[in-house]
């Protein structure tokens, strides 16, 4: 790396802006600071360069945050705006808090999924309830109720130490979260891989229901706009470059090094969402940030800069949590919980007296200036003086290296034949439902809430949840997916198959997919390899939504998800909104009645790599993904609908990991449903565990009553489609006859149990 | 032994109940409450061989299982029952 | 009838007992904010919602049972008035002693969201007459401190003045513990007070009761208490 | 002034976090571990007029709101902190 050396910076223009005296004397400028906040030599001139003096530290800290990749998205922007985001149903696209979908009867959808990873590897509890907290906020912040949440969860083996303890933690902080704020946990899914092993993932989604009309954006519109501070109070949470505070050199005050977790404090959160919503109604409200990352930084240059307009704020008047915070913590703290709100001169009283209603802390912090900069005084003295452009949009998109793995080579169509075949698929299939990724996720799903707010149609245990839209006919279906193991072994493919399957999870409850967000978690982006990866997904995402005309309209990227040199795979993680215009006409995937018909929609091939089928039976992880045909996708899902909305069929479940075997044993055991069993009948060529256990995509299960065979035959033959009857609902047992040879034969209560129990008994165990 | 253990938060970490308990008690007319903090208090009975061995292991126990020591802190005392 | 839904900082259900009151059962109904001293005299019945009011800290619901509504609650519960607490309400009538017993962690110490039975032990009163035949119904918990406590010789005073209004049981009305999802003593999921015009449960009867979804046992509980007002 | 305030449960209460943890030290290999019980503590700052004031005060707060004297009982100190 390259030192700046001491004498450069004596050269450079002595900052304007007056130092608190009554605080800390501000230290000098070191090129050890400069490094200590994250930002490069090259980064630092362009500073200088954009505001023509020195930051002071105060100022060299929002600069710090505000230029992190967290913040200023420099390495992935790029790749970013290749992404669709433009469609007829499209309100607000990227750049808000959350992306807005019209749903038509002049309501919206406002969704975004955000991550969580490092804080929650620290400390699991707090680490996701703060992340569910802090994803509600982008959502209510633009005027929406939040009416639903997911999660997309993974964790190491279940072999490794921490993963329990990990899972535990995470687990529980959802819960305590999201079930005091009264918004449901609908769905979500939970991966468990080596992979995972030094980073967890902890990714949160949140939909909320606005009037198409009553959207609010971070704006801060005229001069004389009145800065109006809301929430808890600001602590010393999460302050970037605290370990540069502690350092002697210029704090002899030094402390126990500070935990970097924050507390999540639901309560609080509640009566924000209350409250906020409350202020929406009225019309002097013009604009509303969260405090996210970089809290009360990028919430007041994120506003200043979306107005073209500047703020002036005093840092005096913010309610504090503890004695003796300097203008540098209260700028960067990150405590949870607070809100900026914008509002006209002379409504001040009557926004306070609705925040005092809820018990929540309020002041009017600062207003809105002319100038196209943010002023920042404390204690009488400016301690703050950026002109918001270079702050907000200065930092330059980065051209990092991109490089195609090697380990790619590597990876080649697996060799069946090195692979015996199975006669008998029992245990294979009592493995495959106990194993991690595959069994019931009750144990987890009962921990939430699901049912609060009297809209879940569909709970939790289907292929989506749907939350119904009261006062109309509508409902929405929510469903959040990503195989990363597909995405290891090809990125490109992976994110479209990603895109694909959340789509037909949407399709078999029987809506419509109409939009999409995504969070994108990878390794050090400096690595080209890494880079490589991250531009492939992105590039697949892309393309998939393009193809299936699905606009992009939030994400997040978290960079960095990698411990002692191993990254995480790939993974791409999308959520998918779809519409249900008729609450009548949704679909879930359990089996209703003994004596249906069983089908499947789509073919099965012979493709096992990448499968759970050869990482569970064989250890292996080797092998190209299944391949995506995404016209026969787009068929497939087309048919499947058809079926729904013409009342043809009793359920539709997608298959996915574990194949076609498992697909019909999951429509056998129904969540919340009664369990029934099912005989399966297949003439076939292929392998058999490839028939029974092999994931080839674009397939779907569905049932129906028997006497509606010929009409839904011959609409597969016209539509055109391949269409098979594979076997029948009924009898206690579950049993596969393939070319008239028993191979699976067990009762389905067994089954069940070893499905049900498996999750919840690994997750109960003490290490 | 008897080890009597106390986990409160660490300095700086938001306790949102004791400042929701501080409040409450405010409302019901004791001003003169100027702070409250809510942490968890356990008593363990053990049959140690000795008390250096039951200092040795509770310590082990607080910062393996009983503390969750990135935000809490915990301190104990051993009491003889016999 | 004439309803109050009480509405506590921290309230998560008070919309949902208001939808099934007023939009599906069509019943007057009004919100009734904690701070507020409201004369309640009109009133038939007052709704104490689940929800975490006061984010469950300290102990759930003791913080709500010092709100200037719960004295009005009182005089009006004193006065025969019909009050029903659920869930968190449950909690907080506990707390303020308008019903014997307390609630405590859940023996899984995990919070449990599903659909549990329930059979009425006491189908003769204001809260259970419409019940007839149908003495076990399907209806959800969702609670972390739903585990009714209460010392051996109350509860067997509560079962002499048959104040144990519901007990959960099997599918086939079979109390055991096996089907106990909580720990409760005696199984015990909602008890009335010795007058029985107040009533609180862990079980959410409002969100069964909506005919959108498959079953409705909760609209029992509504539609006892309106036959009685 | 500061009350150093100890919740538990009342014998007889059954206290599952007493119990999971105590099964939990079990299983890690703490097998000296006999009970465990689970309470509260609390620090409560105070700015009352005298020790005795205080006193009474406390014990109010604790009766009213701090415990839960169905299932609680509570035990308090006062420590001088000026
Ligand atoms: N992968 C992505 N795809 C599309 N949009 C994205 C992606 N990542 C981030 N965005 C968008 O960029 C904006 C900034 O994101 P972020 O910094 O996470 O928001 P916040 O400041 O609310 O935390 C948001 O509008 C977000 O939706
Ligand atoms: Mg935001």
């Amino acid at each position: 790396m390259v030192k700046l050396s001491f004498n450069l910076l004596f050269l450079l223009p002595k900052s304007t802006v007056d130092k608190p005296k009554k605080n800390r004397p501000d230290p000098e400028i070191t090129p050890q600071i400069v490094k200590e906040h994250g930002l490069t030599i090259e980064e630092f001139r362009r500073i200088l360069d954009l505001i023509d003096r020195t930051p002071n530290l105060t100022e060299l800290g929002v600069f710090s945050v505000m230029w992190s990749e967290h913040c200023s998205y420099k390495s992935s922007r790029p790749y970013l705006r290749k992404l669709p985001v433009e469609g007829p149903r499209v309100l607000q696209g990227p750049g808000e808090n959350a992306g807005v979908i019209d749903i038509g009867d002049g309501l919206a959808v406002v969704f975004k999924i955000e991550s969580h990873n490092h804080p929650s590897f620290i400390e699991p509890h707090q680490g996701a309830a703060t992340g569910v907290g802090g994803i509600m906020r982008d959502i209510f912040t633009m005027g929406a109720r939040p009416i639903a949440l997911l999660n997309s969860l993974r964790f190491g083996e279940w072999d490794e130490p921490r993963t329990r303890f990990l899972l535990n933690g995470v687990v529980d902080g959802i819960s305590s979260y999201g079930n005091c704020t009264g918004v449901p946990t609908v769905g979500g899914e939970i991966y468990f891989d080596a992979c995972y092993n030094g980073n967890n993932l902890v990714n949160a989604f949140c939909l909320g229901l606005v009037k198409s009309d009553r959207i609010f954006l971070a704006n801060a519109g005229g001069v004389g706009n009145q800065i109006l501070y809301v929430g808890s109070k600001t602590g010393r949470d999460g302050i970037h470059g605290a370990s540069l505070l502690a350092s002697s050199e210029f704090d002899e005050t030094t402390e126990d090094k500070r935990p970097t977790v924050q507390v999540g404090d639901p309560f609080t959160e509640k009566l924000l969402i209350e409250a906020c919503l409350e202020l929406f109604k009225h019309d002097w409200v013009v604009g509303v940030q969260d405090m996210g990352a970089a809290g009360l930084t990028s919430s007041s240059f994120e506003m200043a800069h979306g107005s073209e307009a500047g703020v002036f704020m005093d840092l005096s008047k913010v309610p504090l949590r503890e004695e003796g915070m300097i203008p540098y913590e209260i700028l960067l703290s990150e405590s949870q919980e607070r809100m900026l709100f914008v509002i006209k001169p002379g409504y001040e009283s009557e926004a306070l007296a609705v925040l005092d209603k809820w018990g929540l802390d309020a002041a009017i912090i600062g207003e809105v200036i002319e100038e196209k900069s943010v002023r920042i005084n404390f204690e009488g003295q400016e301690v703050v003086n950026l002109p918001t452009f270079p702050v907000v949009d200065g930092a330059l998109d980065l051209k990092r290296e991109l490089k195609r793995p090697a380990y790619l080579d590597d990876v080649v169509q697996v060799n069946l034949t090195e692979i015996p075949d199975i006669t008998r698929g029992d245990t294979a299939l009592k493995k495959l439902l106990a194993s991690p990724n595959i069994a019931s996720r009750e144990w987890v799903f009962e921990q939430f809430d699901h049912m609060v707010g009297l809209n879940t149609l569909v709970m939790p245990g289907s292929d989506a949840a749907i939350i119904r839209i009261k006062g109309t006919q509508k409902a929405v279906a929510l469903s959040v997916d990503c195989n990363s193991h597909y995405c290891y072994l090809d990125p490109y493919e992976g994110a479209a198959i990603a895109v694909a399957e959340a789509c037909r999870n949407i399709v078999c409850s029987g809506a419509q997919p109409i939009g999409l967000t995504n969070c994108l978690n990878f390794g050090n982006p400096e690595k080209p390899e890494i880079m490589w990866q991250f531009q492939q997904a992105v590039e697949g995402m892309g393309d998939a939504c393009r193809f299936f005309d699905i606009p992009v309209v939030s994400g997040n990227v978290s960079l960095y998800n990698e411990t002692k040199g191993d990254a995480i795979y790939p993974t791409p993680t999308v959520a998918v909104v779809g519409l249900v215009e008729d609450q009548e006409k949704i679909m879930t995937q359990g089996f209703k009645k003994a004596g249906d018909q069983i089908a499947l929609i789509g073919f099965t091939m012979e493709e096992l790599g990448g499968s759970e089928y050869l990482k569970v039976m064989l250890d292996r992880s080797d092998g190209k993904p299944p391949i995506l045909d995404r016209k026969h996708e787009k068929q497939v899902q087309s048919f499947c609908s058809e079926l729904i909305q013409k009342g043809l069929i009793s359920s539709a479940h997608d298959c996915s990991e574990g194949g076609l075997a498992v697909a019909v044993a999951e429509s056998c055991f129904s969540y919340g449903g009664h369990t029934l069993g099912a005989t399966l009948t297949l003439d076939q060529t292929l392998r058999t565990d490839a028939l029974l256990f092999g994931e080839t995509l674009s397939r779907i299960v569905v049932s129906f009553p028997e006497e509606r065979t010929d009409e839904i035959e011959e609409l597969a033959m016209r539509f055109p489609i391949d269409f098979s009857l594979i076997g029948k609902v009924g009898g206690s047992d579950f049993t596969v006859n393939v070319n008239g040879q028993e191979v699976i034969k067990q009762e389905i209560n067994v089954l069940k149990e070893i499905w049900k129990t498996s999750l919840g008994s690994y997750a109960g165990q003490v290490t | 032994m008897l080890a009597q253990i106390h986990i409160t938060f660490k300095d700086g970490v938001l306790d949102p109940q004791g400042k929701t308990v501080h409040h409450a008690l405010n409302d019901l007319g004791y001003d003169e409450v100027q702070e409250v903090n809510i942490g968890k208090y356990m008593e363990i009975k053990l049959d140690s061989a000795s008390r250096e061995e039951a200092e040795i292991r509770v310590r082990e126990m607080c910062e393996q299982l009983l503390a969750n020591t990135v935000i809490e802190s915990f301190r104990f005392t051993l009491v003889d029952t016999e | 009838m004439k309803c109050g839904v009480v509405v506590f900082p921290g309230s998560n259900c008070d919309h949902d007992c208001y939808h099934i009151l007023s939009h599906i059962l069509g019943q007057e109904t009004h919100w009734l904010w904690h701070k507020e001293e409201v004369n309640l005299e009109s009133f038939d019945l007052v709704v104490l919602p689940g929800g975490f009011s006061y984010g469950d800290y300290l102990r759930p619901g003791a913080i709500a049972g010092f709100s200037p509504i719960m004295n009005t609650i009182t005089r009006f519960a004193k006065a025969g008035g019909k009050v029903l607490g659920i869930c968190n309400g449950f909690q907080v009538l506990l707390e303020c002693g308008l019903l014997p017993g307390a609630l405590i962690q859940n023996q899984s110490r995990k919070f449990i969201c599903k659909n549990v039975f329930v059979s009425i032990d006491n189908p003769d009163t204001d809260f259970t007459r419409s019940c007839g035949d149908n003495r076990v119904l399907e209806i959800p918990i969702a609670h972390h401190q739903g585990s009714y406590y209460i010392d051996p010789h109350s509860l067997s005073q509560l079962e002499e003045n048959k104040q144990i209004v519901m007990r959960y049981c099997d599918a086939d009305g079979n109390v055991s513990s096996s089907s106990n999802p909580n720990g409760s003593v005696g199984s015990v999921a909602g008890v009335t007070n010795e007058q029985k015009n107040v009533m609180g449960l862990m079980p959410h009867p409002e969100r069964c009761a909506d005919p959108l979804w498959p079953r409705t046992d909760g609209q029992i509980i509504f539609q006892s208490l309106i036959s009685a007002s």
